[in-house]
């Protein structure tokens, strides 16, 4: 288990190869990889994420200690980028391993969903017309709510 | 008691934290924005849709009714986006 | 779409990057890795693949075009190898992109899915007691099931 | 006819391939396996199972009932395992 909360760029497929090398007896890794997205009809200059950095660090914590045993993973690791980012750069990525693919996808899908309700990131696109901060989406939670408290 | 303000609630505010002495009746969060709000026309603005500010409480997430008698860090955000 | 049905190793991490690399406008990028796993009960010295390769490229295209189409998907690839492997090895590589997290982990799953009951590949595991083939797995089968016909 | 053999129907058949010629009456998948069963016993054994045995036509996967007049290849094997 390894949470790791930094301004610093990260290179997807060198930790993907790491987490892959250091976990004993998988047979099935997941790798999610959330980039900064830039639409054609409303682009974005760059993505400026703040981050309380003590409890983001806690929650992740704790999150990954639930995936783990609710999912019998193997290892689980989340890395999380704050501070400026422009489009196409990885903002985190979340790995798991397991014996078996459904624990694997399950594990970072449950990741996934509690990251974007419950760890301390707020985002803000700078924008060529002005800056505006991301709002929470409903979809977020109903996708937290499947997997009950 | 530090308090600290993340996202628009730092914007709005214009500041990361500060350092508060709430009088004893302050019982629970709730209270807290309650307080801060009554004190300052940009908190009474910044915490006005209530429903929208989370807090946590010496680094644990709490809701409106965790007390913060004896608290050190009290913090405020809007809903979170990571992820 | 990239369908690549091979007997030579391949870099996880570097196809990852690859992928990610050449996908525009994507925001969630899924890579599903499986791995040769050998139990500590019940070890095997090596998998031995068999596959008709003409129609894996074949099937696996079609899975693909089938995926993209039904989750939005930006980009796809399937790395699938033969031959004999040992444990720990990659066996093969799913990678999805999407706008969104929740159509790059379905299309990864749905290609997971398919490509276990419907990719033409037999496994062998080579034991320290002899050689036995992998029996396919009802639960395979109701996974697939799920996706409808 | 060219007839392919994959996984353990290869290896109980001791071949990866042969050149059949079935007569016309056998037209479609399942009778090409009750043709090939009768002709050998070792055919016989390896497709005892006949559930077991999945097929392809001219590289598409097909179902027992699937013609095969005029195919050109003919593939057998047991249920897939990738992934």
């Amino acid at each position: 288990m390894d949470v790791r909360v930094t301004s610093e760029p990260f290179d997807p497929g060198a930790e993907a190869n790491a987490f892959i090398a250091r976990t004993q007896g998988a047979g099935a890794a997941v790798t999610f990889t959330g980039i900064v997205r830039s639409k054609a009809e409303d682009p974005i200059l760059a993505l400026e994420l703040e981050c309380y950095v003590d409890l983001a660090q806690a929650q992740i914590t704790a999150i990954l200690a639930e995936a783990a045993s609710r999912f019998s993973l193997l290892d689980a690791t989340v890395i999380h980028r704050h501070g400026r980012l422009v489009p196409g750069e990885p903002i985190m990525q979340v790995m798991t391993a397991a014996p078996h693919r459904e624990d694997a996808f399950r594990g970072a899908e449950f990741l996934m969903d509690y990251l974007k309700t419950d760890a301390p990131f707020w985002k803000k696109e700078v924008t060529p017309t002005g800056e505006r901060w991301v709002e929470a989406k409903a979809e977020d939670d109903e996708a937290r709510e499947r997997w009950g408290q | 008691m530090k308090v600290l303000y993340f996202a628009w609630l730092r914007e709005r505010l214009n500041k990361g934290e500060e350092e508060v002495s709430p009088p004893a009746q302050v019982a629970t969060v709730g209270d807290l924005i309650g307080w801060l709000a009554a004190e300052d026309e940009a908190a009474e603005l910044a915490f006005a849709k209530r429903h929208l500010i989370r807090a946590a409480v010496d680094g644990k997430l709490a809701t409106h009714e965790t007390p913060v008698a004896g608290a050190e860090v009290v913090a405020f955000f809007p809903p979170m986006t990571g992820g």
